[in-house]
């Protein structure tokens, strides 16, 4: 019974921070309803007996990302006039969750065909996470690593500021 | 170099045009081997014919596995169906590469080479994928001598009979295929080999469907009324040569086409289709003939001409009785003989007068006799007048018709007045009057009399005494029209 | 000796084109003359030689050259045939042929075309022969056409003058018209045989295997042919106009060959017309219908030549009336008397064209009889004869028409030709007293006429004179020995003597009464014709059957195909490929909208697509329905 | 407790974050849509692995998180590049792809 008023909290704050994701013009107010729903999910985690991955969420998605994001808003500081202009927002909005019906339905129809219960099984402890990740995870993991040099370096160079467009820039100021 | 005779007609002057081009070789060259490779498979032939055996059926067979998996071969053969065009075919090229000796642009030599192998290759083919390749293959030459070569709105012109043949070739390919994959179903094996797909029983709805993707095919390039909308634009933006060609050979592979592959796959559902053809041939005839009264480009006219004529060699093909089959044969061999020499002969007044306008001729009888004399015979060739090879094909498909139908066969005999009218109209206002004396009227020269005058004795001895040539294609007439009749249960 | 006769013109016809092609400025005169001239001599002789086989009592004389077609049951072979009638046929087209080409000679000599001229002539004289002689109605049909081919080639002999070609396509055309009812006719009379032969001799075994409605159709058909050919009603009207060629074609043309063709034709298959009587009354009524008609407009027109032609055609109609009524002996000797007379006339009227310049009014001529005395006196032999005055040869050959026709009780029909006969006479001897006896109403120098010219009108007017003892009949104390000869299954006749000499005084009183009428108008001074009355100016405009020809078929052709041309092709036919690309392109173009290179748009897409397959699972699933 | 509920949120959240990535024209919307799409398939595989009674899932999950975090990398990156080039987060001004088509 807790848990499933918890479930339902947690539900209610995801898709509460979610919508306001999509539906906010400010992109800050999005960045917030979209820490919202980062938090909530690593609750779900939580709720899952996930344990080290609820951790890694809170570390990784909201303490990194999700901050990396809002940073990233700040510093660009978009002003109003700058943001897209979007008379027909409702109207797309409205179109496209009609298509995406039968997609969630049909998720929902097949995932819940193939499995109706849990199976009674201990939380899943760190030291089981870390023995996996090492043992039968090993080759992905190591691509993982990879990945993330790869777009740490490529995320440098496109970022940096090159010389025409720092020209360009002062002499827009 | 015997054994393989076919493949050597057939691939001759391609690998004529490939050394040339790969030497770089100059224009003086180019025109000699040219000839050289026309003559040379026109002497093939010769040989060929004189050891063609008119009683056997399938000869100088050569079937090599091509593409094992799929089941394409190089399936070749000749028959004396496919030996009459053959047969037109080398006995053209070289008059058309003589007409051609002024000719200063490569391609245009290199092209007519390729054309050369792409109609002899169709012409022999017996397999069905086979066909469609080379079918398709002198559709392309055509395509780069209208729309490179051509006069007035050419490239719009070759665009147009690119695409509405190629969408007569789509329908025959479906059809190809679906034949290939009903014999897989069958048998288990993949095939395209006539001999193998003729085996196969089908039934009705299907084989109705299968037919008319070939009949489309064949529609268009023959073409009957109705298909026939690129047909006077191809003739008038076309190069002369190109335009021989068409008129003479291609359209005649359109009637093959029903001959070899439509009664030789399906007879009773051609039977099916026979009314409507009929009906459409019947309709061509005259509305061609119509047509051109008063058409004023000679090109154009002689297209509609063509056209009228050939609808009759369909009519005669799909009457099914041996007056009518024995005449369409003869007609396709006499009336390519004299449209080729009517195309060359507008060829030759438009390098005279750089004009093929009705209107804008006139008087040349007083001035160039020669030239007269050739122009008017073949203009009474194409008429069907006695002592030409077109009366006695015309006589005998007449006599078909009346002996399908009283009616059919009236209709038919019109084709001696309506080809009549038009070109005796003609005649009257592009040979005779008065002439200009302050243009000049210069007269045939000796090339071109050479060039023309085996046309000429060709066209007088298939008229003078068909029975010398006739033997040739009366026994495997015969033998077919026997299997189609029993194929359809006409024979007690 | 057969086949010789009919190639031989042929040959020289080639010879001559080819010698002339290849130079055409040179003259070569004599060659020519030798070469033209000589072959129909030398067919002529030959013609006599198998007449004189035949006289003899021996049967027809078969020779064949080659197999020709060979399809299955279709047999047909170069073959030819000469029985009776197809000899008299020969002797007399070779004959007068011959004193054509001689005449021709003269007429044609300063033209310089003279070569072409004469391989024309043999080609001609080759195409008729084999006409004739044809074993065959395959054969025969081919000499058809030939005959159809040269007189469109020797009508359109000056070919500088647009109209004369006009002339001559008329001719071929409406030949061809006949000819497509002639080959109708053998089309299906070969399909109704059912390959059993298709010769004359096998055809005359097996007609009775055919049934009456087949053979009234097969014989209506023919007769289309023959109309054609031989310029009766509807197909006439290319005759008058035929006279744009030179004279002697004009009397080639009329007198011995072709126009005698459709008759000829009629006797040759008159095994079939015997069968099938209700035919030979239409073909009867037809030609009394034409030979009416053509005296009417012959007697207004001022033209020499086409009063001349205008007779003929009248003349033709009589030969009609008399094959049509079963009578095919009578025919063929009036084609046989016709033939000189009509010759003689062409001549005489193309001796005095040639004397006056090339004139051919008959009202600018008048008062030649001094200046033109050999001319002359042949030509009112050759009048008489026309007229049917005894003892010349038309009076005997019209006359054993009309008592057939009054025998047979066809009564209107004998009419007809009764007031046609006074009507021949009144218009032959108006041109006669105009061009010889009215004062004229100036004064022209005469050009000599060559004696090359003259010769041949003195031969036939002995002929004119005299052909006519051929065949004089019981009545007048002859024994018929033309018909007798000819040996044509004709219909009895049964007739007192007394009938018919009462018949034949009429004829001669008509002939006389028309004479004295032209005698009383036109003997002292010019009358041309006034275009003052209604009927008038009908008649000199021919009853507009031109116009109204132009206007039923030329004017409707000409509509239809600019009609296919503006119409048909480019709307309709045109139109339907255009629709299909003007549909290609336009969605092409409303395609590349949706391409705007908005990356939102492009996972919308993305998104509609899974979205449709997503629905399509779910439907497949049966959650949705 | 049943699996129904996470999966039902799951394609939930997987639907908001398509709805707005396809509606929405700021790029910072667009990347966190993505995120979340990213997110919902982690929220799967965490639910799988306990209806499984496999670790592995998580694992996976947690690689999955590896791979977020480099791509929020990269895409932050390409944005503040973008805005310093064009002054704006507009994805409808970049349509280089489009080709001008002729109204024929």
């Amino acid at each position: 019974m807790l848990e499933i008023s918890i479930f339902t909290i947690l539900t209610l704050f995801m898709l509460g921070g979610s919508i306001a994701m999509i539906i906010n013009r400010q992109t800050l107010f999005s960045a917030f309803g979209f820490l919202v729903a980062m938090i909530g999910l690593a609750g779900m985690f939580a709720l899952l007996d996930s344990r080290f991955l609820a951790l890694a969420q809170i570390m990784v998605s909201v303490g990194a990302v999700v901050v990396l994001s809002m940073l990233t808003i700040l510093t660009i500081n978009a002003k109003r006039e700058n943001l897209p202009y979007e008379p027909n927002k409702y109207k797309w909005i409205a179109v496209s969750s009609l298509l995406v019906l039968p997609i969630a339905i049909l998720i929902y129809q097949s995932t819940t065909a193939l499995y109706q219960s849990f199976s009674t099984m201990e939380p899943v402890s760190s030291k089981v996470v870390g023995k996996l990740l090492f043992s039968q995870w090993v080759l992905p993991f190591e691509i993982v690593s990879i990945l993330l040099l790869t777009a740490m370096v490529g995320a440098i160079v496109i970022a940096r500021k090159d010389k025409d467009n720092t020209e360009k820039e002062k002499e827009q100021l | 170099m015997m054994d393989h005779i076919l493949s050597n007609i057939i691939f001759l002057p391609l690998f004529m045009a490939v050394i040339l081009g790969a030497f770089g070789a100059n224009l003086k060259i180019l025109k000699i081997g040219a000839l050289f490779s026309s003559i040379v498979t026109l002497l093939l032939v010769a040989w060929l014919t004189y050891h063609f055996d008119p009683h056997a059926q399938m000869q100088f067979v050569q079937n090599i596995p091509w593409i094992q998996k799929s089941g394409f071969s190089y399936f070749i053969g000749v028959d004396a169906l496919s030996l009459v065009v053959l047969l037109l075919i080398t006995l053209l090229m070289p008059p058309l590469y003589i007409y051609m000796y002024h000719e200063k642009r490569k391609g245009y030599w290199y092209n007519m080479m390729l054309l050369q192998t792409g109609v002899t290759g169709a012409v022999l083919s017996l397999d069905l994928v086979l066909f469609y390749l080379f079918w398709e293959t002198m559709l392309l030459p055509i395509f780069i001598m209208i729309g490179k070569y051509g006069n007035g709105m050419h490239q719009y012109n070759a665009m147009k009979i690119i695409l509405i043949t190629i969408l007569g070739s789509m329908s025959m390919l479906f059809s190809i295929l679906y034949i290939g994959y009903m014999h897989f179903e069958t048998t288990g094996v993949w095939s395209f080999a006539l001999n193998d797909l003729s085996n196969i029983v089908f039934n009705a709805k299907t084989s109705i469907w299968l037919a008319a993707g070939f009949l489309l095919a064949f529609a268009i390039k023959i073409p009957l009324v109705g298909f026939h909308t690129w047909m006077a634009p191809a003739y008038g933006s076309a190069p002369t040569p190109a335009v021989v060609i068409m008129s003479a050979i291609m359209a005649k592979l359109g009637i093959y086409g029903i001959w070899r592959f439509g009664f030789g796959l399906f007879e009773t559902t051609l039977v099916y289709y026979a009314p409507t053809i009929i009906t459409l041939a019947l309709i061509g005839l005259l509305y061609y003939a119509v047509r051109a009264i008063t058409e004023e480009n000679l090109r154009k006219m002689f297209a509609y001409s063509s056209g009228s004529h050939l609808s009759l060699i369909a009519l005669g093909v799909f009457l099914t009785n041996e007056y009518a089959w024995s005449g369409s044969l003869y007609f396709i061999a006499t009336h390519a003989l004299a449209s080729a020499g009517i195309f060359l002969m507008i060829g030759l007044t438009y390098k005279r007068f750089k004009t093929v306008q009705i209107s804008s001729l006139g008087g040349i009888a007083s001035k160039a006799p020669k030239f007269t004399f050739f122009f008017a015979f073949f203009a009474l060739c194409i008429a069907g007048l006695p002592g030409t090879g077109g009366f006695v094909a015309e006589l005998l498909i007449i006599i078909g018709a009346f002996k399908a139908n009283l009616w059919i066969g009236a209709l038919t005999a019109t084709t001696m007045l309506s080809a009549m009218i038009y070109i005796f109209w003609m005649l009257q206002r592009t040979l005779f009057g008065t002439s200009n004396n302050n243009i000049e009227y210069p007269d045939l020269t000796m090339r071109e009399m050479i060039m023309l005058l085996p046309l000429v004795i060709l066209l007088l001895a298939t008229g003078l005494a068909p029975s010398l040539f006739m033997p040739i294609f009366e026994p495997h007439l015969n033998a077919t029209l026997h299997d189609v009749m029993i194929a359809i249960g006409g024979l007690k | 000796m057969l086949s010789l006769i009919v190639i031989l013109p042929f040959f020289s016809a080639l010879l001559m084109a080819i010698v002339y092609l290849g130079n055409t400025k040179e003259k070569r005169y004599f060659f020519y003359t030798l070469i033209g001239v000589g072959t129909p001599a030398v067919s002529t002789i030959l013609s006599f030689m198998v007449g004189n086989t035949l006289l003899d009592g021996s049967a027809t004389i078969h020779h064949t050259l080659f197999q020709w077609i060979s399809v299955g049951d279709f047999n047909i072979e170069v073959a030819f045939m000469a029985d009776r009638l197809s000899v008299v046929m020969i002797s007399f087209i070779t004959f007068i042929g011959t004193l054509i080409h001689i005449y021709a000679a003269g007429y044609i000599k300063e033209d310089e075309s003279y070569g072409k001229f004469f391989s024309y002539f043999n080609l001609f004289m080759g195409s008729m022969l084999l006409l004739v002689l044809a074993d065959n109605p395959i054969m025969m049909f081919v000499g058809w056409e030939l005959v159809g081919l040269s007189s469109y080639l020797l009508i359109g002999f000056y070919h500088q003058e647009s109209s004369n070609i006009t002339a001559a396509n008329k001719a071929f055309i409406l030949n061809r018209v006949g000819d497509f009812g002639f080959i109708m006719a053998i089309s299906i009379l070969f399909i109704s045989l059912e390959g059993t032969g298709f010769t004359f001799d096998s055809i005359q075994e097996n007609i009775g295997m055919i049934d009456p409605d087949r053979l009234s159709l097969i014989g209506i058909l023919l007769f289309v042919g023959a109309m054609g050919k031989s310029a009766q009603i509807p197909l006439y009207v290319w005759l008058p106009d035929a006279m744009a060629g030179p004279t002697p074609v004009s009397a080639l043309i009329h007198a011995a060959t072709m126009v005698t063709a459709g008759v000829y034709m009629v006797a040759r298959y008159s095994f079939l017309y015997e069968l099938i009587p209700d035919v030979g009354i239409f073909i009867a009524t037809i030609g009394a219908a034409s030979a009416l008609f053509a005296a009417v407009i012959a007697s207004y027109q001022s033209d020499i030549k086409k009063i001349l032609a205008y007779s003929t055609m009248s003349q033709l109609g009589y030969m009609f009336i008399a094959v049509g009524l079963g009578a095919y002996s009578s025919g063929i000797f009036h084609v046989f008397t016709h033939a000189f007379f009509k010759a003689l006339l062409f001549m005489g009227a193309g001796a005095v064209i040639i004397a006056l310049h090339h004139e051919q009014n008959i009202f600018k001529m008048g008062g030649l009889k001094k200046e033109l005395k050999l001319v002359y006196i042949t030509m009112f032999i050759a009048t008489l004869a026309i007229s049917g005055i005894p003892p010349f040869a038309g009076f005997f050959s019209k006359d054993a028409i009309l008592v057939t026709a009054f025998a047979s009780e066809h009564y209107i029909i004998w009419g007809v030709g009764s007031l046609t006969a006074m009507l021949t006479a009144f218009y032959m001897f108006r041109l006669f007293f105009t061009v010889f006896h009215a004062e004229p109403t100036e004064t022209k120098k005469v050009h000599a006429v060559p004696n090359s010219m003259t010769t041949p009108l003195v031969v036939l007017a002995f002929g004119s004179a005299t052909a006519g003892f051929l065949g004089v009949n019981e009545a007048y104390g002859g024994s018929s020995w033309f018909n007798t000869f000819l040996a044509l299954p004709d219909a009895p006749l049964h007739l007192s003597h007394a009938k018919e000499y009462m018949l034949g005084g009429l004829n001669v009183l008509l002939g006389l009464l028309g004479m004295w009428l032209a005698y009383q108008l036109f003997a002292k001074d010019m009358r041309e014709v006034q275009e003052d009355k209604i009927y008038k100016k009908v008649i000199i405009n021919k009853f507009y059957i031109d116009e109204i020809y132009t206007f039923l078929i030329v004017k409707p052709l000409l509509f239809l195909s600019n009609f296919i041309a503006k119409v048909m092709d480019p709307k309709i036919f045109d139109g339907l490929i255009n629709l299909n690309v003007w549909t290609y392109t336009k969605s092409a173009v409303l395609f590349a909208k949706l391409q705007n290179g908005k990356v939102r748009y492009y996972a919308l897409y993305i998104l509609v697509g899974v979205s449709a397959m997503s629905y399509y699972m779910l439907f497949k699933l049966g959650v949705v329905s | 407790m049943t699996p129904e509920l996470f999966f039902l949120l799951a394609s939930v959240l997987f639907s908001i974050g398509l709805v707005g990535l396809v509606s929405r024209r700021n790029l910072f919307v667009l990347y966190m849509s993505i995120e979340l799409m990213l997110s919902s398939v982690n929220l799967l595989l965490a639910t799988f692995s306990k209806v499984l009674g496999d670790a592995s899932g998580s694992v996976i999950a947690l690689l999955m998180i590896a791979v977020i975090a480099a791509e929020a990398a990269l895409f932050l990156a390409m944005i503040v590049h973008i805005y310093r080039k064009n002054r704006t987060v507009d994805s409808d001004t970049f349509n280089k792809l489009r080709e001008e088509v002729e109204n024929a």
